[in-house]
C-alpha cells in the first residue's frame, strides 16, 4: 500500500484542459466556487477557442480553465499550474509547457489511443520515453473513461452520454486530492437538473466515483490542504468581469433612479453582459439587440435623449464603429456609457484573446476635438464599482464616458465581499423642467461641473432641438469662429474639471523612491503581486494603478515627480505610455506584452528589476 | 389607449424663431407648413411631438419646428428613434429623412425599424439627389443621370422606397407630393394616426440641383392622366373623367378605359388586407406604363417592437416584483463568514475587495 | 462571352489543406462539399474563383476552400465583392454570407449590390440564429424565439430574405436547403451561370445554437408536404401523388387540391416574367399555410453595375483616347513664361512651387 | 475733375463678399486668374456657408472669395483684405471688421434698401453716419444695379435676369482698378457659352460697363498697378487643393501601372475630387459612388485585393466610419490611399470649415495595435505631391495610408509651375506570381522594406484566402500568442522602416537656435511667412515642415535636439504636439487656434515672439 502524504500548503494553482466539448469550463468554475466556499482567495483565467466547436481532439479545440487558490490574498490566477489535468494529448501538447517544475500532471490515459495522438500531430505518445516524466513532472495516469464507464454501468444511457461525465471525475479526483467536500457540487447538480434526467444520476456517480478513486487507487503519494484564508466578515461570491459589470450597471440606474437601456449587438467577448442583463428586466433594465453596432449606440444615445440611462457595450472592431455618435452624444452633451471590452487586434484579430489595445482607439478615435472620459476596470470585482463611476460621471457631467474592461477579467473571477447597496456611493441626476422660470438656454452650464442642464423631450416650453452641427449657448446653429473656439475650449474644460471629483490617488508603497509603476486595467493582478514581490525584497518600488485615464487624477503629476522613473506595463505595445510621456513630457518607459494572455508575475518582476 | 380631448393649436404654434435656410421655391417649404398645420389639427401635446432626423437639406427640419427635436447624424435617425421610443413610449416621434440619408447610407436602419413596426411617422423626403452636397446621384436617382458625380450618367438602377418598405414587412406605406398640401395633410394625419411605423414617401422637388424631377407625373397639366389618388375601397379609376382604370391580369396590374371594362373587374383598394402582395403590385406602377399611385398602399395592424418591448418588461415586473438589489448582487451561490479578520497584505487602490 | 471549355477538376482540387472547424454535424459541411462540387463540375479555371465573406460561423467558409479568398469583415462582404468587380470583371465572385452578417449588420450593403446587380453569387446561410456568438437570436428567427440575448422570448418580426432581394431588384432569388445536395447543386450551378447577382437562401441547420430549426418543413418524414420544388414552366404541384397545387386566388397564392383543381389554372411557375409580383407572392409562402418555395423564384436579365461601369470607361476611352498626363496638369487655363528669374525666397520643404 | 493717381504697390490683397446667389466664387476666381496671368503669384481662400442657398440678404448666407495677388511670393491669402467689393449689407456686416486700416470699401449701394438692411439685421444704414468711414477706411458707393440693368437695356432679357450680371460689373471694375486686362475673362465667358446664349453678351458687356465705369466715374482717387512677378521659366495654372489630390492620384495610377478605383460617398468638403475623377475615365480611373463610407472603403479595398490602387476619400464623420476595415487592411497588408479633407468637428461640427483636428483620429483610430502612416499635404499645390506620395508609400509597402488635407487647401488656390510628368517620382509595384518557385507564404516580406507580396486572385497556384483573424507566415489563421507578438511586432516595424525611404528635413533657418517651430498640413502658407518676417527681423526661429506624420522623420529628433524650444502651431487644441511630446519626451509648446479658418500671420508673429 502506498503511504498517502497530506501535505499542508499555502495555496495552489490548477489547470483543467481538454477538448471543447469536454466541459472543462464547468469543471473549473465547480472547483473554484468550492474552494472560495472552503475560504480560501480565488483567481480564476478560463481560455478558450474561437471556434464554436473546433474538431474534436485536435490542438485548435483546447479549452482550459486555470484557478489559484490560497489561504492568503489573491490577485492573479497564477503564471504556471502545479497541477495541470489533461483530457487529451492535444490539451496535453497545448499546456504542458507551462507545468510548474516539481508539477503534478494527470491525464486521462484512455484518450491518448494512436488516434487521439494523431489528431493532436503526435507520431507517438508524449507520455512514454519522456525523459521529463518523473524529472520534471510527477505523471499521474488514470483511465478515466473506462472508470467512469464502470461507475454508470447501472444506469441505461448511451455510451457516449457516460463518457461525457468524465469531467465530474476529474473533478471528483481534485476534491479528493484538496480534501474538499462534494457537497457543493452534488447541491448545484441536483439544481440543475431538478431530478428529471438520469444525467443527474450519472453525474453525481461520476463525481463520488473520482473522489472514491483518489482514496482507493493507492497512485496517489501526496494529498494536499489549503487552510481556510482568513477574511472579514460579509456575504461572498465569486463573480466573472462580465457579470460585475452587468449588476454595475442595474445598480448605476437604481442609484439614478433613471431606467438603464442596454442596446448591443453581440461579439466576443462582451456579449455576456447582454445575456446577464437581459434577464433583469424587473429592475428597470431594457435591452436592446440592435441591427449592429452603430444601431446599438443610436439606439443608446436616443434613450438617454429620452432621459434614460444609455448604455452600449462592444469590443474592438465594433467599438470602431461607435466613433461619430460617440462624437454626437459629445457635441450634444448626453449622457452615455460606452463599454468596451477590450479583444486582441488590430482587425478581427484574436477575438477570444485579451489585450489593452483600444486605449487610444477611446481617447483620440473620433474626429474633431472630442474628449470623451475613460475608465478602466482593474479586476473582475472592480468591473461593477468601476461601470458605476462611468455611469457617474456620465450622468453628473452630462457627456459620453468609455468604460474599459478586457477579455481576462471579462471571463475570469474573484472572491467578492459583497457590498450592502446602501452604502454605495450615489449618482445625482436631476431634470431640468425650468422651475426657475429663467430662459431656457440649453448650453448653459452649471458653473462648477460645466454640465449643461438635462431636459427631456416632454417638457412643456423648453422645446429645443439638439444638432451635432456647432452652436452657441442658447443652442442656435452658428458657424462664427469665435462661438466655436469657445464651445471647444468648454467641452475640454468641462471634461479636464470631472478630475476635482475623484479622491486622492493610492499609492502601494513608499511615496517616493526610484520607480512607479504605472498602470491600468485588467493587469493590476499580475501587476501587484508582482510589485508586491519586489518590495518585499526591499527594492524602492511603488504601484499606482489609475481608475481614471482621461482625465487623469490631478495629484499624478506630484507623484510622478517623486520617482526616478515612471515604468508602465501593459499588454499592447504601449498606449498608455504615450498619454503620460505627452502629458507631462517626462520618458516614461514602457513593459510590454502582446501574446493575448495577462502577464506572468514572473516577467514583470524581471522586467522591473532591470529600473531599480 | 384613448387619446385626451385635442388641444387647441395654429400652425404658428408649430413654427421656431430660427431662420429657415432652404433654398427659395424649395419643395421643404411646403412640406415644413403642411406638418406644422398637420400638428395643430391633431392637437396632441406639443411638447410630445418629437422630430427626429439625420443630415442633409431635409433633416435640418427640426431645427426649423417649435417641438422637440434631435438633428442627428447622417442615416442613423431611425435608432436614434428607435431608442427614444423605447425609452419614451409616450412621446410622438417623427422621423425626417432624406432618400440618400433614408436610403443610402441609412437604408440598414430604416429596414430594421420597419420590421419592427417601431412606433412613428417616418417622412421620406425624395427628390431623388443628394441636396445638401450639393447634387450627386442618389439611390431613387433615375438610371443615366448625369448629375456632378456621374458626368457620363449613372449606372445603378434606382430603389423603389415603397416597394422596400412593403418587403421589411411595412404596416403603413404611403406616398404623398410636395405641391399638394391637401393631399400630404391627408397622409401625414392618417400616418400618425396608425399605430406602427408608418412610412411616407414624399416627392419633393429640389430646385436647384434636380428640378422638376417630378414634373413629367405631378404637373398642373399632365397629373390627371398620370397618377392615381388611392382611395379605401374605392375602385381605381383615374383620367379626364375617370375614364382610365387598374385591372388585374394574373398577377400584373394593367391600365384598361373604363369604359370598355366590367366595373366588377375594376381593381377596388384595400390598404388593410393582410397580404402585401396588392401593396407590393401597386408600388411598381409608375409612369409611363401606368399612373403612379398616391395615397396610402398599405395599413395593416401588428404589435410594435417598443410597445412590446415595454410590455415584457412590464409582464416580467409583475411576475417577479421589483428588484432586489442586495439580493441580485448576492446571486444564488454567496455564503457567510461571521468571523472578521483582516488580511495584512490587502491593498487595492480604489476599493477593497476585502474590507 | 463564350466561356472557354470547361477544365477537369475534381472535389479535391478546391479543398484547402486548413483543418475544417466548424462543429460535427453543423450543416455547413455539406455546404462546404456541395460549393465545391459544383465548381469541380463547373470546370472553370480554380485561380479565378474568388470566395469574399464576412465574419460568422459560415464566413469562415473561403478558409476551407482552395480558391482565392478573403474572409473580410462583419457584414461588409458585398462591400469587397462590388470592388473587386469592379477592379476585376475576369474573376468569378462567390459571397459567402450568413443570417446575421447578411441581413443584420450587412443587410444595406447586400441590398445595394443586389439594386446595382453586380455579378457575383451570394449564398446566404440562413440558420435563423448567431453561430458564432454563441447563439443569440438574428434578423430571421421566429418572433419570442428564447435564446441568450432573449430570455423572455424575442419580439421582433422576422425579415424574409427573399422578399427583402425581390423588392431591391434581384434578377436571380432562389433557397434551397443543407440536407439536400442534389438541389443545392443544381441551384448553385444555375446561379453561377446567371450574369447578374444571384442571391441563394440555403436553410442551414445549426446543431449547436438552433438545432432543427427548418425540421417542421425538411424532415424527411413531412417535405413532401411541406415543401415544393420549383421548376420553370412546370405547374406548381406537391404533396403525396402530387395532390396538392398551388393557384392564384387574386393576389392570393393559395393550397387546393390538384383533383379538384381545372388544370389550366394551377400556377405554372415563370420565374422568368418580367414582373416580380408572382416571385413576391411565392417568396410569402410558408408553413403552416403554404408549401416553402424551394428551388429558384426569380431569373432574369438585367445590365450589372460592374458590367456598366467598365464599359462606360471603356466607351469614354475610346471616345476621349488614352488620357494625356501632361496635358491633364497644364489644364485648359494655363499659360508659358519664358524668362528664368528666381526668388530670392522661395523655401518650399518638398517640391519647390517655383524651381 | 478727379486727378485719379495710378500707385505702383508690391502686392493687394481683395476679397469679394455677397450672398450665396451673388456668385462672388466666380468673380474671386476669374480676378484671380487674370492676376496670375499677369505674371502675380497669387493665393486664395474661399468661404462659403454651410447652407445650399440660405435666404438671400441674410448673414447666413454670405458667401466670400479672397485672394492674395503681388510681385513676389506669396504663401497665404492674407489676413486682412486692402480691397473689399461688399455686395449687400450682409456681406458688409461680417466682412467689415477684417478690413485692414487705410483700405477701400466699395458697395453695391442699390443693394442698401431699408428692406436689405433688414435682412442684415440692421435698423439704420450702417454707411451713413459711420465714424469709420474715412477714418479707417475709405467708401466707395456705386448703384450697381441700376448701372447694369443700364448697360444692359437694348438686350432682351428679364430684369431679374441682368441684375444677376452685376458681379461682372463689380469684376470689371476691380479689372480697372489694378489696370488688368478684360481678355482672359471675356474668353472664358464666350468659352463657356458659346455664343448660344444672350447671357453671353450681357455678362460681356456688364463686365466692360464696370472697367468703363472706373474709368469715367471720377470717384476713384487712386488705382493701383501691382509689377509683374519674375518666376522661372515654365508652364504656370492655378489649382485648388482638391483638383490637385485628384491629379496627384491619377498620377499615382499611371507612375504604378495600376488602375485607379477611387470609391468614395459624398461628404463636404471632399466631393469635389470624386467630380473631378469621374471625369477621367480615360486614365485608367474608375469611380463608384458607394451606399456610405464604409461600402466606400470596403469597395477601395477590393479593389486593391483585386490589383488595382484603391483610393477612399472623405471628411471627420465619415472618416470616423471606416476606421475598421482601415484595420482589415493593415491586419492584410493590403495598399490603400484614405483621404481626409478634414473640416471642423466635432461630429457634423462646421461642414464648410477648416481644421487639423483629426490627426489623432487618423493615428489612433482603431483597435489594436495598428500602426498606418499618415501623411498631410502643406498648400493646394502639394496636395498633388504628397497623394503622390501616399501612394507610393501604400503600394511599396502593401499598406492603407492616410493623406491628410483641410477645408483650407482644399478650395483655396495656388500658382502652379506644372512639372513635366516624367519628371516626377516613379511608384514601384511588383505583382508576385511565383515565379521564383519557391513555397508561397503570404506574409514572408521584403528584408528591406518588410513588405509582403502582392498576390492578386486570378493567379494560377498561389490560391489562398486573407483574413482579419491574426495568422501566421504562412497565411494559416493562428491563436499562438508568441505568433501574435511576432507578428504585432512586424507590423509595427514595416511602418516604422518607411522612414527610411525619405529625403532629408529641411529646415527653413539657421540649424540650431532658440526656437523651432514644427507644423504640418495645410498652415504653412501663413507660418511660413510668419516665421520669415521674425527671421527678417533677426530673430533665432527655424521652421520645419512635416509632410510625414507617421512615421515620423528619423532625422528629426536631432534637428529638435539643437533648438531650445520647439513650438507646434495647429488649427486644432493641440495634437502633433502630443505626438511630438510623448515621441521625444520634450516640453514642445503649443499654439492654436480653433475658429474654422487659417491662422493670420499677424497673430502667429505674435505667438512666437513670445518663445523667442
Ligand atoms: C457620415 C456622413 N457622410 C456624409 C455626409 C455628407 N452628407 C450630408 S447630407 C448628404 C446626402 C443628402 O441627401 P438626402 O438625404 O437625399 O437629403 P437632401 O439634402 O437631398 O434633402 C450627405 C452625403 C455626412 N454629413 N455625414
Ligand atoms: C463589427 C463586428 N460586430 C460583431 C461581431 C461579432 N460577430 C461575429 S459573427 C456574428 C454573427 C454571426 O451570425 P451569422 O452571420 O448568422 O453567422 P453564423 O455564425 O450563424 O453562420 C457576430 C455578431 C464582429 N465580429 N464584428
Ligand atoms: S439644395 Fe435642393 S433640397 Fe436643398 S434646400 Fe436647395 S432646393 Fe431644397
Ligand atoms: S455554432 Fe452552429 S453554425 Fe456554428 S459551426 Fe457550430 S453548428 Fe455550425
Ligand atoms: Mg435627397
Ligand atoms: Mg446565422
Amino acid at each position: 500500500m502506498v503511504d498517502t502524504q497530506q501535505i499542508q500548503i499555502e495555496g495552489a494553482v490548477v489547470r483543467f484542459v481538454g477538448d471543447s466539448g469536454d466541459g472543462m469550463q464547468l469543471t473549473g468554475t465547480q472547483f473554484t466556487d468550492t474552494s472560495a466556499i472552503a475560504g480560501n482567495d480565488i483567481s480564476t483565467f478560463p481560455d478558450f477557442p474561437a471556434e464554436i466547436r473546433a474538431p474534436a481532439g485536435t490542438p485548435a479545440g483546447v479549452s482550459g480553465f486555470q484557478v489559484n487558490f490560497a489561504a492568503s490574498a489573491v490577485e492573479a490566477p497564477g503564471d504556471q499550474p502545479d497541477i495541470l489535468v489533461a483530457m487529451n494529448p492535444a490539451a496535453y501538447k497545448m499546456n504542458i509547457e507551462d507545468l510548474k517544475t516539481g508539477g503534478v500532471l494527470i491525464v486521462n490515459s484512455d484518450n491518448f489511443s494512436d488516434i487521439d495522438l494523431r489528431k493532436a500531430g503526435y507520431e507517438t505518445n508524449p507520455l512514454e520515453d519522456n525523459p521529463m516524466v518523473g524529472e520534471k513532472f510527477q505523471l499521474i495516469s488514470v483511465p478515466m473513461t473506462a472508470l467512469v464507464e464502470e461507475a454508470l454501468k447501472e444506469l441505461d444511457m448511451k455510451p457516449v452520454h457516460k463518457r461525457r461525465c468524465k469531467n465530474f471525475f476529474a473533478l471528483g479526483l481534485m476534491y479528493w486530492m484538496f480534501d474538499r467536500t462534494l457537497e457543493y457540487t452534488e447541491a448545484w447538480i441536483l439544481k440543475k437538473f431538478g431530478g428529471k434526467d438520469v444525467l443527474e444520476q450519472a453525474n453525481i456517480k461520476a463525481l463520488r466515483a473520482g473522489y472514491n478513486y483518489g482514496d482507493t487507487a493507492e497512485i496517489f503519494t501526496r494529498r494536499y490542504k489549503v487552510k481556510s484564508t482568513p477574511m472579514p466578515a460579509g456575504t461572498y461570491r465569486q463573480i466573472t468581469g462580465n457579470s460585475a459589470t452587468a449588476y454595475g450597471l442595474v445598480a448605476a440606474g437604481v442609484k439614478s433612479g433613471l431606467n438603464v437601456v442596454y442596446s448591443t449587438y453581440p461579439i466576443t467577448p462582451a456579449s455576456d453582459i447582454l445575456h446577464d442583463l437581459s434577464k433583469l428586466k424587473n429592475f428597470g433594465v431594457k435591452t436592446v439587440q440592435a441591427e449592429d453596432e452603430i444601431a446599438a449606440c443610436g439606439v443608446a444615445l436616443g434613450a438617454s435623449y429620452g432621459g434614460s440611462l444609455g448604455v452600449t457595450a462592444s469590443s474592438g472592431p465594433g467599438i470602431c464603429l461607435k466613433a461619430e455618435f460617440v462624437g454626437l452624444a459629445a457635441m450634444t452633451e448626453l449622457p452615455l456609457v460606452i463599454v468596451d471590452v477590450q479583444r486582441g487586434g488590430p482587425s478581427t484579430g484574436l477575438p477570444t484573446k485579451t489585450e489593452q489595445s483600444d486605449l487610444m482607439l477611446t481617447l483620440f478615435g473620433r474626429n474633431g476635438e472630442c474628449p470623451v472620459p475613460v475608465i478602466a476596470a482593474s479586476t473582475p470585482v472592480d468591473c461593477f464599482h468601476a461601470v458605476l463611476e462611468a455611469a457617474r460621471i456620465a450622468v453628473e457631467y452630462m457627456t459620453p464616458v468609455y468604460f474599459l474592461s478586457d477579455g481576462f477579467i471579462a471571463n475570469s473571477s474573484d472572491l467578492w465581499n459583497v457590498p450592502a447597496f446602501a452604502d454605495l456611493p450615489g449618482i445625482k441626476q436631476v431634470f431640468y423642467t425650468g422651475e426657475d422660470g429663467k430662459p431656457y438656454k440649453p448650453y448653459e452650464r452649471d458653473p462648477e461641473t460645466l454640465a449643461r442642464k438635462w431636459v427631456t423631450p416632454g417638457t412643456p416650453k423648453l422645446q429645443n432641438t439638439l444638432t451635432g452641427l456647432e452652436k452657441n449657448e442658447k443652442g442656435d446653429i452658428s458657424y462664427d469662429g469665435k462661438n466655436h473656439a469657445l464651445m471647444c475650449g468648454l467641452r475640454k474644460d468641462k471634461i479636464a474639471a470631472i478630475a476635482k471629483s475623484y479622491g486622492p490617488t493610492k499609492i502601494l508603497g513608499a511615496q517616493s523612491g526610484k520607480v512607479l509603476v504605472l498602470a491600468w486595467g485588467g493587469t493590476y493582478g499580475h501587476i501587484v503581486s508582482a510589485v508586491k514581490e519586489l518590495q518585499k525584497e526591499g527594492a524602492s518600488i511603488s504601484y499606482v494603478h489609475l481608475r481614471h485615464i482621461n482625465p487623469l487624477p490631478l495629484d499624478l503629476e506630484e507623484i510622478i515627480g517623486n520617482f526616478d522613473t515612471v515604468v508602465v506595463p501593459e499588454i499592447n505595445l504601449g498606449q498608455l505610455v504615450q498619454v503620460i510621456r505627452a502629458k507631462y513630457a517626462i520618458d516614461a518607459q514602457s513593459v510590454t506584452q502582446i501574446m493575448g494572455k495577462p502577464f506572468k508575475v514572473a516577467d514583470l518582476v524581471t522586467a522591473f528589476r532591470k529600473f531599480l | 389607449m384613448n387619446q385626451p380631448a385635442p388641444i387647441k393649436y395654429t400652425k404658428k404654434d408649430f413654427t421656431s424663431s430660427k431662420d429657415v435656410k432652404w433654398c427659395p421655391g424649395c419643395g421643404d417649404y411646403a412640406i415644413l407648413a403642411t406638418v406644422q398645420k398637420t400638428m395643430a389639427d391633431l392637437g396632441r401635446p406639443k411638447e410630445k411631438q418629437v422630430v427626429v432626423s439625420g443630415i442633409g437639406c431635409s433633416s435640418r427640419f427640426p431645427v426649423y419646428m417649435d417641438t422637440h427635436g434631435f438633428h442627428t447624424i447622417h442615416g442613423r435617425a431611425p435608432t436614434v428613434a428607435t431608442g427614444l421610443r423605447v425609452a419614451r413610449p409616450d412621446l410622438d416621434v417623427w422621423m425626417v429623412t432624406g432618400d440618400g440619408d433614408g436610403l443610402s447610407i441609412g437604408g440598414n436602419h430604416l429596414m430594421h425599424a420597419v420590421r419592427r413596426n417601431v412606433e412613428m411617422v417616418v417622412l421620406l423626403f425624395n427628390n431623388r439627389i443628394y441636396g445638401l452636397t450639393k447634387g450627386q446621384y442618389s439611390p431613387t436617382s433615375e438610371q443615366n443621370k448625369v448629375t456632378k458625380s456621374t458626368p457620363y450618367g449613372s449606372v445603378d438602377a434606382p430603389l423603389n422606397p415603397l416597394l422596400f418598405a412593403l418587403a421589411a414587412g411595412a404596416t403603413f406605406v404611403a406616398r404623398t407630393w410636395d405641391t399638394n398640401p391637401r393631399h400630404m395633410d391627408a397622409v401625414f394625419k392618417a400616418a400618425r394616426q396608425h399605430k406602427g411605423l408608418s412610412l411616407v414617401e414624399i416627392w419633393q422637388n429640389c430646385v436647384i440641383f434636380n428640378d422638376g424631377a417630378f414634373d413629367n407625373v405631378v404637373d398642373r397639366e399632365v397629373k390627371e392622366e398620370r397618377l392615381v389618388e388611392l382611395e379605401e375601397g374605392k375602385p381605381i379609376v383615374f383620367g379626364k373623367d375617370k375614364s382610365k382604370c387598374l385591372v388585374l391580369d394574373g398577377l400584373d396590374v394593367v391600365v384598361r378605359d373604363t369604359a370598355l371594362t366590367d366595373p366588377a373587374k375594376i381593381l377596388v383598394h384595400n390598404p388593410r388586407s393582410q397580404s402585401p402582395t396588392l401593396a407590393m403590385a401597386l408600388a411598381q406602377l409608375s409612369f409611363p406604363d401606368a399612373p403612379t399611385p398616391m395615397g396610402i398602399l398599405r395599413q395593416v395592424e401588428r404589435p410594435t417592437y417598443d410597445g412590446d418591448v415595454n410590455e415584457q418588461a412590464a409582464q416580467v415586473l409583475k411576475d417577479r416584483g421589483p428588484g432586489n438589489m442586495d439580493k441580485l448582487l448576492r446571486g444564488s451561490a454567496s455564503w457567510k463568514i461571521e468571523t472578521d479578520e483582516v488580511f495584512e497584505d490587502a491593498w487595492k487602490p480604489f476599493v477593497s475587495k476585502k474590507k
